[in-house]
């Protein structure tokens, strides 16, 4: 918190007003294209920049009512609700074994886990396609979407809910085990209860970048269209305010989901102190 | 270099009573944590497993109770041989080093947790729950919540929610560790009246060797994965078998020595008295408090390097060729204090110097 | 490392033994997609799947001299090394303040900063695009691509900056001030020293970054191609082996540079005890 | 409650020697850390600031080093007013808690960085490094890296690298602090006759009153952003002015009582000697070393309820009627040891009862 040194010279002092100007301006720079997207799409203006002629929620009243973007919300929704389904599942099984066995090359294996993670995409999605249309010759879908985003998103899973058992207090499980738990005893009433947040911040990681995936989504789904495919498609056509609004409803949830995922620790807690008053009251 | 003989018949079933530990081995990859143990812990004793951290004290309470698999060996409890059975169908509890409380449970909830996993009806496990809570104060604390009490009564807490379950033995692995110096002096003397109170076997584990004195029956010394020195605490000060519980146990100074009968020669050639025993090459130790200045006979002589007033008693460091490092004199309130640069005398009576093998500085 | 608890009941060891063996599964699937693309890259079959017939060098052979293929290399290198100098530069200095200053702001800043991270490319691409083209209405080239990539690659490279700062003992900055460095001096021999393993596995990370990139490269780039948009554009033509044979060297390619980064603190350290050993001989 | 008066004249100059804080406040926030502090160091003295975490006395030593800035007061060193003062550009350096040894450079480079700061030549910086290098005993490891330094070895160098640039004062942040006890308390002489080859001020903040008391010349108990008292070791340790400092240094046994003349009465009723001062309701502090099993006149009631031989004392636990918790009896050893359970009558004499401003338990 505090400076590394708090009696400064005035040479010292200058300097430090100058970086903290500068990383200032920096941070602008780096937020201002999202900020200018979401100012954009209030702009009365029909061309969607530059002058702001007047405020309006015309475009996001036009996005709202159109049915294709309802058919790409439509889709983007089933399909992110069965990647964290799977993904949470997956996941979750999968962490245990990474933290907690001896699996053979389980050092190996946590570091190529972060590999779906730093893998483009474009490299994942390529891959699948070579797999699913060349190899077994399955009909692109919905489905092969998922199965495609799932990939991506279930080392998410693995990697939050594998923090949380590392950083899980071991003396707890055997605190259990002492007091007469058998391994699904110790499972349900310490484990999963404990860990219960990790997942659940997981499974909402999972749904925001589900939501979010283009490239990966646009080589495996066909026919369909999610949203950030309908963004993509709409944009080859030209920058209209009603993409712009599209987009800042997208940023908006995933956003709001991100920072839910955030606070997902302290807020199980609190619901659980609230539960307990009542119940021990 | 275990008290307790080894039994004659090894295959016989060892005594009922207590904890029988036999020839236990305990191997990590090509590690050994444990070096064949031989340890046999009377019913209803307080028993202290004491020494530095990696002694192999910590593993031996896990394999008591059931953590840990021992490489080789047997483990009995109370006549029944354990060291196959899972923790959950042992006799034993133990308190966590870190008290390991349930965080999302009650205090209530954390103590009657034993109790339901062996389904005792919940009229019961509520009201000896309250009886165990009751045994270390904390009746009213029921319904807190465990990160809302202090460290020692998180650890009143941990104590009650392993004796609820009225368990043949009672590990605790250093409890009060994590507790300010005055804290865990009061809790020393509660927790010896716990134990009093309730009659059962306590296995307690420590590296601080003024808890262990202030509570054990008797204290096992570990070193490197053994037993070095068993006995009662005075047994151990008085005695020590090694240099290593010399040093562990108490303060000490060391004299590199030739020993010959009651005398040993030290490297500046002085001539001092000691408690005999082996002859030739030797360490000489002495406790500071044995230590008399301005002493007759058989002195070696020195000069005062530090004094210290420490309130109980007055530290006094000499330097003297007789040894590498300044001895250590603990003069009690009230003596005559010499001034730092003095030449003093230093002596002490025979009793007091014990031999001990010859070895190197630890 | 060690199970929790290591003497088991049976029915407790048949249990992990199954969790393990799912939980290998689960691993061999994230990773099947990406062993298949750089086996299929070795096939001699010209479909660039099952069957294997046997295996060649040809498509690399064929991909090395691809007069396409050189163009997209050294495009995609001179973008990359743009971005890695600006992302490394503006990086470091903009991770000082965040740490180190009383910014207003701060905490919500760093939480602010995981955003362009978090933001799905294609509305980075998208808005960056609306700025540049319909408000400065410039030309799209390499440099808007290079600024563009910058916006994501640069919060990377400060938040790792960041976290070395944070575990950074300023006790050792206290240390060289208390022995008559002033703030220049302490920034130089004791602060840059010691943070420039992190600086130099930050542009590594934001080269990999950049070579990777693909959504708001294409959204910026205009005419020109990067390797990544090289296998996009050839994709659509058909899943080919030249096509694999280069997605599994640009896949290589990242691999040992991530690998580089990741142990890079370590050969850091190691070379500084090689060079100390000779001068202080 | 410092024992150095407010001079008389705010404005005058201090002394020209030592150090001079005059009415230091440092606010966090909203929060003080200081709260008015006046202390005066003198030239070549070891002085401890010793106190509990959270008592200011780091924040103290961070003023003198300069790396925080008062918020109100002033700061002398040697006649010259420092607190606008950058670190670099004052006459002290620091021994910091964590050593703060660099770990880029081998040890001589680090000891030579301060001289290298200065512009010294460097054949003159090689020799000066040496020199302060051989001081603390480590001539031999100039070339080694930090990283393959034991813990004491490293606190040397620190050590070293501070006194290289022959500071007029030597600012020390609980130096030994992550140092094992046997190794701490060979440092502790060691540091002590550092001090008096250099004759440089030592001014070092430890929370571990052994220490404190070992090597200082005096001491000030810090508690809550104040001094509660400045003394040598023994003023303190004997005369200790309230319960708080009473209860730091040493070990110590506490009554409520109601005081008249040189006899207090306590909650049993029982009446014991003390050494009076102030009259009415008081807490009555008697340390375990003064109390006298089977007392004559003036005693109070009790029985046993433990007994552990500590080997250089025996400590005894009396649980009594006339104090709330139980009372610490330390007999030397040799004394006659009562029973578990025996009742036991203590007293002790007048100068031992050191009467304080009534408070409820720490």
């Amino acid at each position: 918190m505090a400076h590394d040194v708090e009696v400064l010279s005035r040479g010292a002092r200058v300097a430090r007003a100058l970086l903290n100007g500068y990383a200032l301006a920096i941070y602008l720079f780096l937020f201002a294209p999202i900020v200018l997207l979401v100012l954009f799409s209030f702009n009365a203006n029909r061309y969607g920049t530059f002058p702001i002629t007047g405020w309006t929620l015309e475009w996001y009243r036009a996005a709202v009512s159109d049915y294709q973007v309802h058919g790409a919300v439509t889709t983007t929704l089933k399909v992110a609700a069965q990647v964290t389904l799977i993904s949470a599942i997956v996941g979750t099984a999968a962490a245990f074994p990474l933290v907690r066995s001896r699996l053979p090359f389980r050092e190996g294996i946590r570091i190529v886990l972060i590999l779906p993670i730093m893998i483009p995409g474009l490299l994942i999605g390529v891959s699948l396609l070579v797999l699913f249309v060349s190899t077994f010759h399955w009909q692109l879908s919905e489905e092969t979407a998922v199965i495609g985003q799932s990939v991506y998103t279930t080392p998410f899973v693995i990697l939050l809910v594998a923090a949380r058992l590392q950083g899980f207090d071991n003396a707890l499980e055997r605190a259990a085990a002492d007091l007469g738990a058998n391994t699904f005893q110790r499972l349900r009433r310490v484990v999963l209860p404990l860990i219960f947040p990790a997942i659940l911040a997981g499974a909402l990681f999972a749904f925001t970048l589900s939501l979010d995936e283009f490239i990966i989504t646009y080589f495996l789904i066909g026919a369909n269209n999610t949203l950030p495919i309908y963004i993509y498609t709409q944009i080859k056509f030209g920058i209209t305010p009603e993409v712009n609004a599209v987009a800042s409803l997208l940023l908006a949830g995933s956003l709001t989901l991100l920072a839910v995922a955030f606070a997902l620790p302290q807020l199980v807690r609190r619901a659980r102190r609230a539960v307990m008053r009542v119940t021990t009251a | 270099m275990t008290t307790v003989p080894p039994l004659a018949d090894a295959d016989s079933r060892p005594d009922t009573a207590g904890i029988d530990l036999r020839g236990v081995v305990k191997q990590y990859g090509t590690q050994a944590a444990l070096r064949g143990l031989d340890l046999q812990i009377r019913d209803g004793e307080f028993f202290c497993l004491l020494g530095p951290s990696g002694c192999g004290k910590t593993t031996t309470l896990n394999l008591i109770g059931g953590f840990v698999a021992p490489t080789e060996g047997e483990i009995w409890i109370q006549g029944k041989r354990v060291d196959q059975l899972p923790p959950h169908k042992r006799p034993v509890n133990t308190v966590f080093q870190s008290y390991a409380l349930f965080p999302h449970m009650s205090v209530l909830e954390n103590v009657r947790f034993g109790l339901k996993m062996d389904r005792v009806p919940r009229d019961v496990s509520s009201e000896r729950a309250a009886q165990a809570l009751g045994l270390v104060g904390l009746e009213e604390f029921g319904s807190r919540m465990p990160a809302q009490l202090s460290g020692g009564q998180q650890q009143r807490v941990a104590v009650a929610r392993a004796l609820v379950k009225r368990p043949a033995v009672l590990l605790l692995d250093e409890p009060l560790g994590a507790l300010d110096l005055k804290l865990r002096q009061r809790l020393q003397i509660e927790l010896a009246q716990i134990h009093r109170d309730v009659g059962t076997t306590f296995v307690y584990v420590t590296h601080d060797q003024e808890e262990a004195m202030s509570m054990a029956d008797r204290i096992a010394v570990m070193n490197g994965g053994r037993i070095e020195q068993l006995g009662t605490p005075e047994e151990i000060y008085r005695g020590p078998v090694s240099r290593f519980v010399a040093d562990f146990i108490g303060d000490s100074n060391f004299f590199e020595a030739t020993v010959e009968g009651a005398v040993a020669q030290l490297p500046d050639g002085s001539r001092v008295a000691c408690a005999g025993g082996r002859s030739g090459a030797a360490t000489l130790m002495v406790r500071p408090e044995a230590i008399v200045l301005h002493g007759g006979d058989g002195s070696i002589a020195g000069h005062v390097v530090q004094t210290s007033f420490l309130g109980s008693y007055i530290r006094i460091a000499v330097e003297t060729p007789a040894a590498g490092a300044p001895v250590i004199v603990a003069l009690r309130d009230g003596a005559a204090v010499p001034a730092l640069g003095e030449g003093v005398m230093l002596s002490w009576t025979a009793a007091d110097g014990v031999v001990l093998e010859p070895g190197p500085a630890a």
